[in-house]
């Protein structure tokens, strides 16, 4: 476990240090609908930018109104902590995200970049030639890039460890769904976020020999059952802080979390068409939600899967797509009586100021077993 | 002429028949809600129009209807604003989706009539994310069919193979929704007015064009504030051509013969300023105050967009048509619907908000260098974020070539609450007396 | 803060300083502009011109004319400076830098909304932590040691500090720590258009007085600030010069 | 600046009427805000005494002063209370706390105390959050609602404006109800929008007739009315049409001694709000006694 969290904790150091080894290019992308596939199959390491908060005093000069984590994400090439990026990818997604890119791209312009267009309708049904369009495209100029081509067998060995760390990341989750888990929310976050920082094929033998050790753990706690909903997370603070109340989230409807690996990449004999139609078929993050809803619906079917007691929305400020699901997401959880609180992040999370809105929810869940009497 | 009157002007003529048409139009939206017409959300999206040729429908654009509110009530519209925050859209929507989708919860309009409850709902893509989730506000409310749309678009230099598939996923999208809407509401497409409309759209734009190319003069026979009410009113209303005879025809020889005659917009021009994006609601108020400085408007990309996708040529000074892509099939055989989308969908890339920001970055720069414009407003929207997403950037680079900027900072354009008009207007004095202007009238 | 300045060709005779207040603030003004007279021995009738500006200039109903605020730092810099280049106006409710260009005025920036109110929430969060602002303007520039409030936004520091006061962390670290966040913001407002020059830039207002925030605001952003002895009077001063013409 | 006029009084209580010897159960609850810190002390369930002083930035001083004062001369001592409890943003440096209560709890069980069994609806306008419980028949709370981060503080903010405006806060409220119509609100995101918009309101010309102090004060008042409605307006069901609150509501918390605020919420929502038997800041600390 804690080798997954010392990776996070320092994965700009893992980053440096696998160049060395492989001499391969590292690719940073800001939204989990890029199809990683493609540039693991060409040798390249894709890396998520993580944002982690640092005095800001670099990005007013050409951001206004992003939020925190954009801010976060252009103030930390400018620091220096991304020196190890060879390239960006920015995709058809928020617009913060690609606010991040543009003006990155302009104060580094000598890094490699590409657009890739992801369909905002992602079931229309010119969509996945699109994709497949905008793959084949992004492939040749990765093999303009790294100066050799991508063969086929590259890809399905690519889409075999991909598909390899979906199903092992989903045990994770899956080991969530008993009673007194044996893994903690935060925990499994932090797996995840390392996750989406390393190797994949690294990642894959560490988790051989984790999940093994967490399935003969003795149970957890009983706790409260949360689910996470909201804006992408990027640090494991918030399930920490909920922990520490008495609650546990045992699963999550977070793009770089569930979305991350709920579905797999089904073979084809055109790869580069199995790859995007996983990628569109994947549940929707909030901006692809467009048509008929099935964002409350999968957040909904996840809540009676792993028994939630509560669910706790954390959007970030200013993140306009997830502020607009947000009628729908809490007419949802009124009609299913789930109940609910949420509140903003932003650069810091106020403890006791969270504290108690997730102390109170407990309650409520839990109505009237306080901890004097009974549970709590 | 008063002392610092520098050129003469006159009202225009054309105004009394331009708020006949918008009377109409009022009339038109009122009836409809009468006669049980189709009411569509936010389908305005300049490929179709689906009000021409679907003849039970008709379109309640939430923009301007959020724009409406916030000028004629602030009590109202910060009533609406109230009752969509409380429902989860808080202070990162756009306020004209608050404003008029507020109004839906309140279940009331301004004057205490029901609230015109949508039938169904077409997305309006392209400029910014508010836009791509637009229209779901409704279909949130209550199941009514929306459906889905993409602008596509690619960073770099252009790539016909790649543009092919990104033209068929919107063919495709856009022949969706007619056939659905024809299915679903049991009523029935007008082809053939729509490939008519297709020949003679050319030269609506190229009206746009020669009156962007008029207004480079100087002085401006058009300020902003009459061309961004001819902007909405014909984006708006879209009214048929029976009923608007030779508006547009009337509009430009009397444009031109202000520009030939030297009549000014504003008389004593003697600094122009252009603006970015939507101008806000109370757009009227601050160029007023402006014009006391002899500092006329000339518009914005926004505004200048009628004329549809342009560049700037630098020898013959002056903006022209810029086509990227040849339709495999040029006007005259376009015979069947799929024909006029594909025609229709091929031929810009796009001349919209997100061009501008993203791949054409000089359109800015080019804008101000054809209107020779010496300052620019550019609005910083905490809310808008398609509004506000590259305004630091143009800032930086329209200084660099010698524009001054001012940035003013507010929630977002339908939104009064945090507009500190004191603060704006100090800001304007202090913009235009740095650059050494004083009040003149 | 409402400040008075009278000069007297070309030289300052009086100065007066006082609370501004909201209501019944023409009272203050007539107030301290009285108090101003009798300072330099002259009678109301003796003055040429008295001229207002600043965020309640308009209050100031009997003044001739009203400046704009850059033009009033603008002038004062060049008063107190023969070759000041660039002007930093850090007040209670504005932080205001003025590039000049020759004797015309090339940029402004204003800080942003977010940010307004540096000056007061200085004042207020300093005031709440149980010190003076000349005990704050003692403090060293690693008196925060490692503790972080949010630099964004005052309100949200404010709520930092509280929490961090909560968690047990001495006063001297969190008011370090708020000091250090006014720190990055005003660097991070220098740095809007361009940087102002090395040694040419004149810092006026009331937080110059601050010498934490002056001393970590030279270390972060490279500046060797010039600060006139009547910096907090720069505003008032440039307004008397720009009414004598 | 000088800080007298936004200094709200801090004031104590002791009940003649109950020989607190005689009681058989001594309970206490100390409420640590961020801005106030309430201590209540009450004998098998009755109020005997409390307290309301300032919290200033060392909690745990504070929960003993507000103690101290609250028994004042009663002759009881902190030792002969049998149950302490602690609630509130500094809950966790109240020593001798058996207890550490979660807010909400305690002011869902404090208000039904204060108005009585047909409170159902308890509107807690604090200086850090504004927080809308509501309550079931058989006093636990149904559902609540907190303030977004970007509207924290507004309470804090009128001891600030009390200062810049120097009006004494006791007086802003009855003050800015002294005008023929309310204007517009001044900017109502955040505070610190709100405080140089509404100080810049005096600039002459800026609308259509200059504002008197009065209108400046109702303007201010009005923006931070109207951002608490945006929380409180959470807790009714989201179907369509106005805001309806479950009668009978409650306004707990400092600002619900400002009449500014309390009366321009009822006439928006046109509802009148329970009257509460004491101070209304005491929810908090009396929930937390009764609760434990």
């Amino acid at each position: 476990m804690n080798k997954f969290s010392s990776i996070f904790e320092n994965r700009h150091d893992y980053a440096r240090d696998w160049k060395k080894r492989s001499g391969g290019k590292v690719l940073g992308y800001y939204c989990t609908y890029f199809p990683e596939e493609v540039a693991y199959a060409a040798g390249i390491l894709p890396v998520r930018i993580l944002a982690k908060h640092f005095p800001d005093d670099t990005t007013d000069r050409l951001m206004y109104g992003n939020c925190y984590v954009t801010r976060d994400m252009f103030n930390q090439f400018n620091l220096g902590h991304y020196d190890y990026i060879d390239g960006l990818v920015c995709l058809e997604s928020c617009q913060w995200w690609y606010n991040a890119f543009d003006v990155t791209m302009q104060v580094f312009p000598n890094l490699w970049s590409h657009y890739l267009f992801t369909p905002d309708y992602p079931d229309g049904n010119r969509s996945k030639d699109v994709l497949r369009s905008e793959l084949s495209v992004i492939q040749k100029k990765f093999e303009e890039w790294t100066g050799k081509t991508v063969t086929d067998a590259e890809l399905d060995n690519a889409i075999e460890i991909y598909n390899t760390n979906r199903r092992l990341l989903r045990r994770l989750y899956e080991l969530r769904r008993f009673n007194n888990p044996v893994i903690l929310g935060s925990e499994a976050m932090e797996i995840m976020l390392a996750n989406q920082v390393m190797d994949k094929a690294e990642a894959n033998k560490m988790l051989e020999e984790l999940i093994p050790e967490l399935e003969d753990r003795a149970p957890g706690e009983d706790r409260v059952r949360f689910i996470l909903i909201g804006s992408e997370t990027y640090d494991a603070e918030l399930e920490k802080l909920i922990e520490g109340v008495g609650g546990n989230v045992v699963i999550d409807d977070l793009d770089n979390g569930s979305g991350y690996v709920w579905n797999e990449v089904v073979p084809l004999k055109d790869r580069l068409m199995a790859i995007g139609l996983r990628y569109l078929g994947k549940p929707h993050s909030a901006l692809k939600d467009n048509v008929w809803r099935r964002r409350p619906e999968q957040i909904f079917r996840l809540s009676e899967d792993f028994q939630v007691d509560a669910a706790i929305i954390a959007k970030q400020i200013y993140c306009h797509p997830h502020g607009t699901d947000m009628y729908a997401v809490w007419k949802l959880l009124q009609e299913r009586k789930i109940p609910y609180h949420t509140f903003e992040r932003d650069t810091t999370l106020p403890y006791e100021e969270t504290r108690l809105g997730v102390e109170a929810l407990i309650h409520v869940a839990k109505q009237g077993m306080t901890r004097a009497n009974g549970w709590s | 002429m008063s002392t610092n009157q520098l050129w003469e002007t006159k009202p225009l003529e054309i105004w009394d028949r331009a708020k006949a048409l918008r009377a109409y139009w009022q009339q038109s939206i009122d009836d409809s809600a009468a006669d049980t017409k189709l009411l569509l959300a936010h389908g305005n999206t300049g490929d179709v129009s689906w009000r021409d040729y679907f003849s039970n429908l008709n379109i309640i654009e939430d923009n301007p209807v959020g724009a409406m509110m916030a000028s004629t009530s602030d009590e109202f519209s910060r009533k609406s604003r109230l009752a969509s925050e409380v429902r989860g859209w808080g202070r990162e929507i756009c306020g004209y989706v608050q404003n008029c989708w507020g109004a839906q919860f309140l279940g009331y309009q301004q004057d205490g009539s029901v609230f015109p409850y949508r039938d169904l709902s077409v997305p309006f893509t392209d400029p910014c994310d508010q836009h791509t989730k637009r229209g779901q506000q409704c279909m949130d409310l209550s199941p009514i069919p929306r459906w889905g749309g993409d602008w596509p678009i690619y960073l770099g230099e252009d790539d016909p193979a790649r543009d092919k598939e990104l033209i068929e996923t919107r063919v495709w999208c856009t022949l969706k929704i007619i056939a659905d809407i024809e299915r679903i509401f049991d009523t029935e497409f007008d082809d053939a007015s729509f490939i008519n409309d297709i020949k003679t759209e050319r030269e609506r734009s190229d009206h746009g064009i020669r009156i962007m190319n008029l207004m480079t003069k100087t002085p401006s026979p058009l300020s902003q504030k009459d061309l961004y009410s001819f902007y909405t009113l014909g984006g708006l209303t879209r009214l048929p051509p029976e009923i608007l005879g030779d508006f547009w025809q009337a509009l430009i020889d009397e444009i031109q013969w202000r520009a030939d005659h030297q009549i000014a917009a504003v008389g004593n021009e003697r600094y122009r300023y252009m603006e970015a994006h939507p101008s806000p609601w109370h757009f009227l108020k601050y160029m007023r105050y402006l014009e006391h400085y002899g500092a006329v408007c000339i518009g914005s990309q926004y505004s200048q967009m009628m004329a549809g996708s342009v560049s700037w040529n630098k020898e013959t000074k002056e903006f022209e048509r810029r086509v990227i892509r040849k339709p495999e099939k040029d006007v005259e055989n376009v015979k069947t619907r799929e024909d006029a989308v594909r025609y229709v969908l091929t031929e810009a890339r796009g001349h919209r908000f997100k061009d501008d920001e993203y791949f054409r970055k000089n359109e800015i720069t080019d804008f101000a260098e054809g209107f020779g414009v010496q300052g620019a407003i550019l609005a910083l929207w905490r809310g808008g974020v398609g509004c506000t997403l590259t305004r630091k950037e143009q800032g930086l680079r329209l200084s660099k070539m010698g524009v001054r900027v001012l940035h003013y900072e507010g929630s977002q354009p339908g939104d009064r609450t945090d507009l500190d008009e004191k603060r704006f207007l100090d800001q304007i004095d202090e913009w235009m007396e740095c650059q050494g202007l004083q009040k003149i009238s | 803060m409402i400040k008075v300045a009278v000069m007297r060709d070309g030289q300052v005779v009086a100065k007066a300083a006082g609370e501004a207040g909201c209501i019944g603030r023409e009272e203050n003004i007539n107030k301290l502009y009285k108090e101003a007279l009798d300072a330099a021995g002259l009678q109301e009738s003796e003055i040429e011109k008295v001229a207002a500006t600043g965020i309640g200039k308009f209050s100031v109903k009997f003044a001739a004319d009203y400046i704009t605020d850059a033009i009033a730092e603008a002038k004062a810099a060049r008063f107190f400076f023969q070759g000041a280049t660039d002007v930093v106006d850090i007040g209670a409710d504005k932080t205001h830098v003025v590039s000049l260009d020759g004797d015309k005025i090339k940029e402004t920036v204003l800080n942003q909304k977010c940010m307004a109110g540096l000056g007061l929430a200085l004042d207020v969060i300093s005031h709440r932590l149980g010190y003076t602002l000349d005990e704050i303007s003692q403090f060293k520039a690693d008196a925060a040691q490692g503790t972080i409030v949010n630099d964004g936004c005052p309100v949200f520091a404010e709520l930092d500090s509280f929490e961090e006061l909560n968690q047990g962390t001495p006063k001297e670290q969190v008011m370090g720590a708020v000091i250090q966040s006014v720190v990055v913001r005003l660097n991070s407002i220098l740095r809007e258009k361009e940087m102002p020059a090395k040694d040419t830039t004149v810092l006026l207002g009331g937080v110059s007085r601050n010498k934490a925030v002056v001393e970590g605001l030279k270390a972060r952003s490279g500046l060797n600030f010039l600060i006139p002895e009547d910096a907090v009077y720069g505003g008032a001063i440039g307004c008397a010069l720009a009414a004598a013409g | 600046m000088k800080y007298e006029y936004g200094l709200w009084p801090e004031s104590n209580w002791q009940s003649g009427g109950i020989d607190w010897r005689k009681a058989k159960k001594i309970s206490a609850g100390v409420d640590v805000g961020t801005t106030s810190t309430q201590a209540a002390v009450l004998c098998d369930g009755e109020l005997f005494a409390w307290s309301n002083i300032r919290s200033g930035i060392d909690f745990g001083y504070a929960a003993k002063a507000a103690l101290e004062q609250a028994l004042g001369a009663s002759g009881m001592k902190a030792g002969d209370i049998h149950q302490i409890a602690a609630t509130g943003f500094g809950r966790k440096n109240v020593e001798g706390a058996a207890q550490r209560l979660d807010d909400i709890q305690c002011h869902g069980k404090g208000a039904r105390y204060l108005f009585g069994k047909e409170v159902k609806t308890v509107v807690d306008l604090g200086g850090q959050t504004v927080k809308t419980i509501r309550l079931y028949s058989w006093d636990r709370v149904a559902d609540f609602k907190l303030s977004d981060k970007c509207a924290a503080g507004f309470g804090r903010s009128i001891e600030v404006m009390c200062n810049v405006f120097h009006v004494p806060i006791t007086e802003i409220g009855s003050k800015s109800l002294d005008v023929e119509k309310d204007p517009e609100p001044s900017s109502t995101t955040c505070y610190n929008f709100a405080n140089p918009e509404a100080v810049g309101l005096l600039r002459p010309g800026y609308r259509e007739k200059d504002f008197n102090d009065n209108e400046i004060l109702a303007s201010y008042l009005f923006t931070i009315a109207w951002r608490a409605l945006s929380t409180i307006g959470k807790i009714a069901p989201l179907d369509i049409g106005d805001i309806k609150l479950e009668e009978k509501v409650g306004f707990t918390g400092g600002l619900a001694k400002n009449p500014g605020i309390t009366k321009r919420i009822e006439r928006e929502l046109d509802i009148t709000a329970a009257t509460p038997k004491y101070d209304p800041m005491l929810a908090g600390a009396i929930g937390a006694a009764l609760l434990q």
